[in-house]
């Protein structure tokens, strides 16, 4: 019962399923405690059907509404020694067609039971709070259920996209999806601007350290550094405090200086220490 | 500028294939030349009347407007689709229902109501639609996620906002109603007749 | 009649999202009250002249009629299918701002100023905006490309010379004045971690 397909076609609700008129018979075959072992003409259901048959129904309160439904009866006016009777010959027709049912099905025949024995059985009047009451419990649950079951309904009937309601959309005409260039206005610029010399400031009076390095700066640093006549090991004109890209940067700054003949190179060994000197210098070494 | 801003909202809806709110809209401009809201709210009303006589109409939705073929038209159109549009169970519906009127909800308030567990099929089902998400979880023992409709829910039911549901049936107070010593037969068939004329009393809040 | 078969028509066009034939369209009729192919052809002319002053209009391709949003108004609805146009981060604004300034400026210059490295992707995505161009090297050593400002740069921002440009001094003071909501908080946050750990060590611009 539970595991419904939600895809499946909903039973139709104008054709409930086929159901007995003579509440004498059902009511034989509950009273005899037994499973059914031949079932009434009227009652008949082909034994293929009883799945779609148990499906019709959304559990035992719908079970009830339908049943008190059928009746053309209030449900405050529930006959629930009837409807008890009812109940439990389809509980009996169900369980001799060999449908597992679903827990909540035989929970609810207790409860019917119990409500049914109150009923025939005198008892005092003060003993029962009309809250605990199971009787008045059940008719709550069943008016409170049936308000949410019309609620579907109508839900259901309210027009919806792709069934009544189509959304209109035209073609496209033929052009070339583009990312947009983001949109800046003069006044992002320079506000981007008065944050740039804010920033340039605050390097300038805290953070002078901090300083970025450029490789132009780095050149011009090692032409001061290095001497034409003298080599100079390479780590010593690495700066610690410059980190990692103080390393990129002066290596960058060699290369270019080495592309422009500006300086000489000296490693005299495989993994040995490199030096350095400005090109021009005397002894040219390989 | 206004018929031309017209022009441009209609070819937005038409192309957007989903809502479009009125902000979406005016996304589509410009900081420099972006319509004012109400400027954009009046062309969405011109379009609208010029609609009246056309075979589309312009509808506010939870999501925004769309412009969506007369519903009165429906018939023709469907004509166009060989497949039947997907009928939902009723187990759905009921679960749908509980969570739009009583939202948030847990699957145990829709089973306490329903008297059936519920399917994960069907959460599931509803969750890919997207017509509910979970909106957190309730501090009870357990921690059971809480579930509410979305806008899609509501886009899809052509509605602006849960409000716009049609109401639920008056509940019949059966606390009020009943006298204090009544549970003999005849008693009940008093409340009974009382009960069917309508009680202005509503037990529960929604 | 007529009147409704062109709304008919119209529905169909745009619920189908496809180009339909004359005979596609007749085919939802019933075969009592199928409009005549001229019939049919009247109300589509009828269609297409009602869509002179609207967002869309009725286009005959091989398949059949199809109603497209118009040429013109492309740029609007190509607008909807992006996201939200992207940022410049600021990295990229104060870039362009400082060559814009400092004109002809190298990377080395925007650097001494900005204290972190100028990625690459930012010279790239301001020399394909072409908002800068390279305008020689410089005749130190590394001969660093020097960059300037283009035309389409002061066209952009609605200059008429670089002179427009506000003096450096008035710019300072702009600095309070300026709330800082041209740019997300995100890229905002973004560039405060940037600055933050604007060490040598930062080795983006290489």
């Amino acid at each position: 019962m539970s595991g419904s397909d939600p895809q499946a076609p909903a039973p139709s609700r104008e054709t409930p399923p086929a159901a007995p008129d003579s509440q004498q018979q059902l009511a034989i075959a509950y009273i005899a405690g037994t499973a059914v072992e031949e079932l009434p003409g009227d009652l008949y259901i082909p034994p293929n059907a009883l799945e779609v048959y148990l499906e019709a129904f959304e559990g035992p309160l719908d079970l009830l509404l339908y049943l008190i439904k059928r009746q053309n009866i209030d449900i405050l006016e529930v006959d629930v020694a009837e409807i008890t009777d009812q109940y439990m010959a389809y509980i009996e027709l169900m369980q001799a067609g060999q449908f597992e049912l679903a827990a909540e099905y035989m929970v609810m025949a207790a409860t019917l039971a119990e409500i049914k024995s109150r009923i025939l059985l005198p008892r005092p009047e003060s003993a029962e709070e009309e809250e605990a009451d199971p009787r008045m419990q059940l008719i709550r649950r069943l008016l409170e259920y049936e308000r949410y079951k019309t609620a579907a309904e109508n839900l259901d009937e309210m027009p919806r996209l792709n069934r009544e309601l189509r959304q209109a959309r035209a073609g496209l005409p033929e052009f070339q999806r583009t990312i947009p260039e983001p949109v800046v206005e003069l006044s992002d610029l320079l506000a981007a601007m008065a944050s740039a010399l804010r920033q340039a400031e605050l390097f300038e009076h805290h953070h002078v350290s901090l300083e970025s390095i450029s490789t132009e700066e780095k050149i011009s640093h090692l032409l001061r550094s290095l001497e034409k006549d003298r080599f100079v090991p390479l780590v010593t004109l690495l700066d610690p405090r410059e980190g990692r890209l103080g390393v990129v940067v002066t290596f960058l700054a060699i290369m270019e200086m080495m592309r422009g003949a500006a300086v000489e190179i000296v490693q005299s060994d495989g993994f040995g220490p490199i030096h350095l000197r400005l090109a021009g210098g005397a002894g040219k070494s390989a | 500028m206004n018929a031309e801003l017209k022009s441009i909202v209609e070819a937005l809806l038409l192309a957007a294939d989903r809502a479009l709110s009125v902000d979406e809209i005016r996304s589509v401009f410009d900081e420099a030349d972006r319509p004012e809201r109400d400027e954009l709210r009046q062309a969405l009303a011109d379009l609208a009347e010029d609609c009246e006589h056309r075979g589309v109409e312009l509808k506010e939705v939870a999501s925004g407007f769309r412009l969506q073929v007369r519903q009165e038209l429906a018939g023709w159109v469907n004509r166009l689709w060989e497949e039947k549009p997907p009928r939902y169970t009723r187990a759905l519906l009921e679960t749908l229902v509980l969570i739009a009127y009583r939202q948030p909800a847990t699957r145990g308030d829709i089973e306490e109501v329903r008297g059936v567990s519920v399917s994960t099929g069907i959460i599931r089902t509803l969750l890919d639609r997207e017509w509910i998400r979970i909106s957190g979880q309730r501090e009870t023992p357990g921690r059971p996620e809480l579930f509410v409709t979305t806008r899609q829910f509501l886009d899809h039911f052509n509605l602006k906002s849960l409000s716009d549901l049609p109401p639920l049936s008056e509940v019949k107070d059966l606390r009020e109603a009943l006298p204090e010593d009544g549970l003999n037969e005849t008693v009940l068939e008093l409340f009974a007749g009382e009960a069917r004329s309508a009680q202005p009393t509503k037990s529960e809040a929604l």
